[in-house]
């Protein structure tokens, strides 16, 4: 998984879902992001890039090959 | 139909000042004052009048002056932190008697503190913030009602002693919502300052009358006179004279000092006979007088003495309504203010000094033991 | 005497349903007063609202004893919930309180905002509809007055809206009872 | 001087400014200013701040206030707009209205209101004894820069433009003539109108940077001043050193007090929307 | 986010921001900067005013203060001169800057301090729940505009420059990636720096003014910057309603805490004239 | 060779922030404290120190405080108008505990009032002048050689208390030359703040020791610690938490009132057996010296106490001191200030307040008149 | 006379003796302006103009000769 | 105890004299004060220098009854010729102070402006002037301490004048008796 979300810290604003490229993101029920496409992403970063909260983080696939 | 209302604090002393007159509000936000400049906003532009936000609270007390010389009652507000800043000119307002009111609702300080909690901790500062002597008024509401009525005495006690006079709101008062029925606009008294009933040729601007208060000429009305905050003769011009300087700065707390009575507001409850009598103000009376009820419920013989006018300290009411008091006690959001005031003049050894700091309100628990250790003690 | 405490976040609208609910109460005739407590700071938080509805004066203006506790977020519940003791209710929104603690008080959970975003179609109406369901289950004021004080505050053009979040309030606090 | 006595308070005179000490020079040409406009006296407030020029006020047989030092403009603002029938002129030192002043300053420009705010700039404060102000020149020697001034000066009429201000002008005492005119024009515009009226301050500024009598600095302003008809002529080269004088700029923008009056004729219902 | 982690404390989080406030967006972009040119962690201090935007400093883990309205200026102005080693960065809102502490903004810029100033500007007074601020536009509702805002807005960027800052550029929190680079470029440039960083405020700002969610209301970001390349091409037409992004000055000038080691060196006899 | 100078109460002032290691100044000309900042751009600079006139008092005393956070001793130095404009500030100082020096030689207000007239006019304000609660320390010099020795126990006190520190000093004082010898440095006590003995991992900036006063830690160190004019844990975060702001802010007051003995400075004369006690502090105590001295003449039985640390109010010490006096005279170049702390403590019955508010020192005979009247009257 | 001298006012600073294009002005012992050539003036005012302390007043010749 | 007040206009450096004779003071090892008064604003109008000159600490820093009075302008005679009394002397600068008054002290005129204006070629240094005819007339200070403090006051360069200056007025003294 390329994305690591901190549930504690995401407020639901919907940044991340509205700017996400490929529509991977989405709100639950209870206002927090969640995953709803992972497959989708292909870890651009806008969603870190643009998250109020730091609760995004977007490991680089690159690295996680390089292990 | 009744015409109970529920409203908040601000709001009733911001319908307090348009309904004694106030037609000008210049200031800066600041929590927890902010309400009173939001509804000036909102209606002043309505009734003819004027709103301005100025670029921080000094700019606003300045406009706030300069309006009033063109006669209109003019008003600001602000919180701990503004006030500080608004003590400069508030001296300049002392020095030129320009009348004007500052609501100052009080928050958790120093500095800035705890914004949005309740406190009483500029008590001392309302009457000694700006250099130099001066006199000052200063009233400080119990209620939301009250906050209407003291609203509209401040205006009029500025109009006729020309003197800012400080509303001194607390976060409890100001943000509490309560029921409240209030007068209408007929039943109010309104003061206007005195104009001059002399000719631009022989009128001197700082000539005060037999109360100690000079007529006041609006600019634009064809008297050419001269306003600064140096010292000045009777005329407003500047002098550096011993004697001119005596009589101004004198007068300037003596015009004050000689009204005391006709400034004094307050209230009071089960003085006579009363062995603890507790002089309380602001928002902590409120926790004082749920407490008073407690003890006497226990069966404590225990009075209040609600000061609405602070300064002047009402030295002689204090001392009357006391006098036969074993125990007096003083509940204060800080940590011991007023009180100074009551030693001074009850004597220290029968005060007893009630304080929380915490950013909250007593609780009526907290008074009421000083009450019972008070009234088991004696 | 009532006091009554409403919970929540920020954005939940529960000042302002403690201003309406303190209306209410001043006509039906009653004496009222509303406090609200803020966090250190005025953004995000709980916040809390407190009414006190009395048929004489009332001098201490915050809630001592709490008659009803109102908790719309989990936050709030672990903060505040331990405020109401064994003779008062405690009504939660169970949308977000989802780990309750043991309580003494008589504990309540509605579906409030479930309720607001299923049934009106927007989360904004669940103060309102707590409203309802504080007045349903502890008759604090009559719902007259709360209709007619509702109706004062809200927006043109929501009012329908509005007197049905108080009629869901009502029904939810009657399939709790 | 005739036209101008009755602006006068003569029983106020002398002045108290030092000897040589160009603020009488600038006093006499606003007072000119005011008699070319024709401004109604009693419908007249001069608010000044505080300083040697500030004093000037006192002088002026006028609706007057010194305020307190810095705060000219936030006391004129309220009077202005509590009464925008009254024309309203202020009277202001460099370290006034730049130093304790600026921020108010700018605000002043931003809001357009409509007051005419003339700088007795002498690049020092003369009344506290000759401390560098924001607009003293960089190794300017004063009580507070023994060793030479470090900072820049503000371009004073660069910042006013920058903050909105309508017509911005530059004088001096020198031409005493002109700067009547410059004020005049300022008076005219419906808006915030700033005139750098640059001025000679023999004792506090004069004597440490050797500048000479107050007669030899009258003849610096007159040597380093540039006509600003003859400043678009120049090159860069030639203008250093020197100043520009006369209309910096002048451009339309809403008046403040206009604008109130507006939105409350809307508010009343008297007005449609504007 | 890795590479900041070591800036923030942890422990202080989630920060106070409501939801979808850009100002964590600005912070974010800041400590990239910070980051790409690799302060040294202890010798860095942020320095606050009081706003929203200006809790910022307490979730860093640097030297930070947050201190009054409108005073982060004369702080950071007195850190830097105490001790020039140290670099200085200033977090502070469009209020905090602008209308309070306009002066010392105006004034840092004149002296050319080396301060790197980043304004979170959302157009209002956030923190006390939406007053309109000198950076509000021209009929904006706030609180204190009920019926639409009758000043003009300043131009920061012409202020800034006006005053003598020798480093302006604009960002937006859309635009977080150059935003990144044009505060590291600010903090490269040995001298007063300002960075207009254009954010939201969804709750006191976008609520009222029918922006809009937060996404929305970086859409509009999007939509309305136009970068400072492309804007030199556009007519004035094209442009009004939207705003220039980018580097917007960059000059030469003493930096202000340097000149007065040169000086201390000549006092002391250590350096030559300078 | 003496050493004796001829040196005006600013210089000595000046000289004695400089002793005392102060070495960065910040401020804005105003009469009649202006010397103070023109010997320190003279001064500051060949000692490798900062000098900077910022654009107003505020920021002055900002730049103040940011200079004091990097560990170097700080002073400003202003009158009445800035000190007022700085009582903003000061409080920040207060709560953030950043040890600095804030003179204000007294000018005659209020307002801009008479600029180059002496008064004692600002005494309350010292205490009381920002909002909310807090402690402070206010030390006023009666001559020249304390101006020196005061504004070394100034600098001393705020690095030990971490406190902004008030040099009240007034025109008389200020602006007099008279014959001074000055010690020598290394006789001088100078003190420095703590510094912290933790590690940067488990520092507390806001953990007090046991004298109630935190350790600080200079920015550039490498403690990354947060500094708040906000309510605040020990660990400097902010928090809105009850028990937090209550210790934090009984403890601003409380570490200094605590150490009053420290603080206490003053001299007394010819107290044993005094019928009459003349309180006093500052240029007054010039006149009041020599008013005392033609009553002796006349056979009055008269003693003094001379305050220099006004503030915190050295209660035990006043009412030790004039506990056997019959009547008690305060002086003061003010309508009466510091007059009702001493009727508070010493009781207003024996208490006799002298004042003078033209704009000139006390002549000794006014006086001597009250303490013949009261010398007299028992 | 072309000229009204207020010697009161007059704080000899010299301004108008140096800027009068005909030598007409001269400080007297006392420091105070008096007039050494008045049947050079020519009653150009600049004297009055830039006098800081209104010492001097230029009576215009036109105006006497219309009278 | 000596008691001397200099009083003029702003620009004649009475102040400075005023430093110069109590710095010879404290060279001469007595105790010296120094003060001065303004007028209402800082700048032009009368002004004053006080010195007192004691062998004992001194207590009040204010002249109370002069011994030497020095008018350098007609205003600062007017204004506080009446200052000094029969036991005292009046030194006016005939230069300047044209329409004398009775006074009961000794009235010595001396054309102090007049003499450094012609003697050495201007006038700003008539204060030195003044302050050797004072320490001639009174000998407040020894003459040896006067000098040492004017040199040590006045700008490089200007010694040789500053003498002569001091020189001139002990002549001036010494002709008036
Ligand atoms: C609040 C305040 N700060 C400082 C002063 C002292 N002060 C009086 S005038 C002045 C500066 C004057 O300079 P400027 O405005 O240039 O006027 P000028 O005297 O040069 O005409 C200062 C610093 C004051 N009166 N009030
Ligand atoms: C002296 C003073 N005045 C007013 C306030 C109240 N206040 C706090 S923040 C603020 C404005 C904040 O606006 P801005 O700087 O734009 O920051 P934002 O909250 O929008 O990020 C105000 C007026 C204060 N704390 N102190
Ligand atoms: S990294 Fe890019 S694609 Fe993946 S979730 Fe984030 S925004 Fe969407
Ligand atoms: S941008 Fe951040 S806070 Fe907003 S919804 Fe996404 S993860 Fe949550
Ligand atoms: S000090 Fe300078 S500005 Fe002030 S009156 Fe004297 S010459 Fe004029
Ligand atoms: S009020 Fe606005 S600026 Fe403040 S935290 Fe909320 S969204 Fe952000
Ligand atoms: S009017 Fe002209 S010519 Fe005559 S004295 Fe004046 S300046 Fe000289
Ligand atoms: S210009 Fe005026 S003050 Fe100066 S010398 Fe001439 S008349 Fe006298
Ligand atoms: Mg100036
Ligand atoms: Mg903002």
């Amino acid at each position: 998984m390329a994305l690591t979300i901190n549930k504690k810290f995401c407020k639901g604003c919907g940044i991340c879902v509205a700017f996400c490229p490929k529509q991977v993101l989405e709100l639950d029920e209870l206002g927090k992001v969640y995953e709803k496409a992972p497959e989708a992403c292909i870890s651009c970063g806008q969603c870190e890039l643009r998250c109020p909260d730091f609760a995004i983080q977007v490991i680089k696939p690159a690295k996680e090959a390089a292990k | 139909m009744t015409k109970a209302r529920l409203m908040q604090g601000n709001q009733a002393c911001a319908e307090g000042m348009i309904a004694a007159g106030v037609r000008f509000f210049a200031g800066y936000p600041i929590t927890p004052s902010t309400e009173v400049a939001e509804i000036m906003a909102e209606e002043l532009p309505k009734l003819g009048g004027k709103f301005i936000q100025m670029e921080d609270e000094i700019a606003g007390m300045g406009a706030t002056i300069g309006a009033s010389l063109t006669g209109v009652k003019s008003l600001t507000a602000t919180s701990g932190p503004g006030f500080s800043l608004k003590q400069e000119l508030i001296g300049y307002a002392c020095m030129a008697e320009v009348p004007c009111v500052i609501v100052n609702v009080q928050r958790m300080g120093p500095s800035t503190g705890l914004p949005t909690s309740p406190a009483q901790g500029d008590v001392m500062q309302s009457r000694w913030g700006t250099h130099g002597d001066h006199g000052i008024i200063v009233l400080s509401p119990g209620s939301v009602r009250e906050a209407f009525d003291v609203a509209v005495a401040s205006v009029n006690f500025s109009e006729k002693y020309r003197t800012p006079v400080i509303l001194l709101l607390d976060e409890v008062i100001g943000h509490m919502r309560e029921r409240v029925e209030l007068p209408d606009a007929c039943e109010l008294k309104l003061v206007n300052r005195k104009t001059p009933t002399e000719s631009p040729e022989t009128f001197q601007a700082y000539k005060p009358g037999d109360d100690g208060v000079p007529a006041m000429a609006p600019f634009g009305a064809g008297y050419y006179h001269h306003v600064t905050g140096l010292v000045h003769t009777h005329t407003g011009m500047p002098s550096g004279g011993g004697a001119v300087t005596n009589e101004l700065v004198r007068r300037l707390e003596s015009k004050i000092n000689r009204a005391q009575k006709d400034i004094t507001m307050y209230t009071e409850d089960g003085i006579a006979g009363a062995d603890v009598v507790l002089v309380s103000y602001g928002g902590s009376s409120r926790a004082a007088s749920a407490a008073m009820k407690l003890a006497r419920a226990k069966g404590v013989k225990v009075g209040m003495l609600k000061l609405i006018t602070i300064w002047p300290f009402p030295v002689e009411l204090v001392i009357e309504k006391t006098k036969h008091a074993k125990t007096i006690i003083v509940p204060e959001l800080n940590t011991g203010q007023l009180v100074g005031e009551v030693e001074r003049y009850a004597g220290r050894e029968r005060v007893v000094s009630v304080t929380r700091v915490d950013g909250e309100l007593f609780e009526p628990e907290e008074i009421l033991e000083s009450i019972l250790a008070a009234g088991g003690a004696k | 005497m009532k006091q009554i405490v409403l919970t929540g976040t920020g954005g939940q609208g529960l000042i302002l349903a403690g201003i309406i609910l303190a209306e209410a109460a001043v006509l039906d005739g009653k004496q009222a007063i509303q406090t609200q407590s803020y966090g250190p700071e005025a953004r995000g938080g709980a916040s809390k609202a407190e009414v006190i509805i009395s048929d004489t004066a009332i001098d201490y203006p915050k809630v001592l004893d709490a008659d009803v506790l109102l908790a719309m977020s989990q936050e709030a519940f672990n903060k505040y919930g331990a405020e109401v003791g064994a003779a008062g209710s405690l009504i939660v929104d169970s949308t977000f309180v989802r780990e309750l603690k043991e309580t003494p008080a008589k504990l309540v959970a509605l579906p409030i905002t479930k309720a607001a975003k299923e049934e009106l179609g927007r989360d904004m109406f669940a103060n309102i509809i707590a409203l309802g369901a504080i007045v349903g289950l502890t008759q604090t004021v009559s719902r007259e007055s709360l209709v007619a004080a509702v109706l004062a505050r809200v927006p043109k053009g929501t009012e329908a809206k509005n007197t049905q979040a108080i009629d869901i309030g009502f029904r939810l606090a009657q399939e709790a009872q | 001087m005739a036209a101008i006595d009755k602006y006068i308070r003569q029983s106020a005179l002398p002045h108290i400014w030092c000897p040589g000490c160009g603020n009488g020079i600038l006093l006499a040409a606003l007072l000119r200013a005011i008699d070319k406009q024709q401004l109604e006296q009693k419908k007249t407030v001069i608010v000044s701040g505080i300083g040697c020029s500030s004093r000037a006020s006192g002088y002026m047989n006028f609706n007057t206030i010194h305020t307190a030092h810095g705060r000219a403009l936030p006391f004129a603002t309220g009077i202005k707009l509590a009464n925008p029938e009254l024309n309203v002129i202020v009277i202001t030192g460099d370290g006034d209205s730049t130093a304790i002043g600026g921020n108010h300053f700018i605000h002043a420009c931003r809001r357009n209101i409509d007051i005419t705010t003339v700088i007795f700039n002498n690049n020092i404060y003369g009344m506290t004894g000759g401390q560098y102000s924001p607009l003293s020149p960089s190794g300017t020697i004063a009580t507070t820069s023994p060793y030479g001034h470090l900072e820049r000066p503000f371009d004073i009429a660069a910042l006013a433009i920058a903050a909105g201000s309508t017509y911005v002008a530059r004088g001096t005492a020198y031409h005493a003539v002109q700067l009547t005119d410059l004020i005049a024009k300022g008076i005219a515009n419906k808006g915030f109108s700033v005139i750098d009226a640059i001025t000679q301050c023999p004792i506090s500024y004069g004597r440490k940077n050797k500048m000479g009598g107050p007669a030899q600095m009258m003849q610096w302003q007159k040597d380093h001043a540039v006509m600003v008809a003859a400043a678009a002529k120049m090159k860069p080269e030639e203008l250093a050193g020197k100043f520009v004088i006369g209309e910096l700029h002048k451009s339309d923008a809403p008046e403040y007090t206009a604008e109130y009056d507006k939105m409350i004729a809307r508010l009343q219902g008297k007005g449609g929307e504007a």
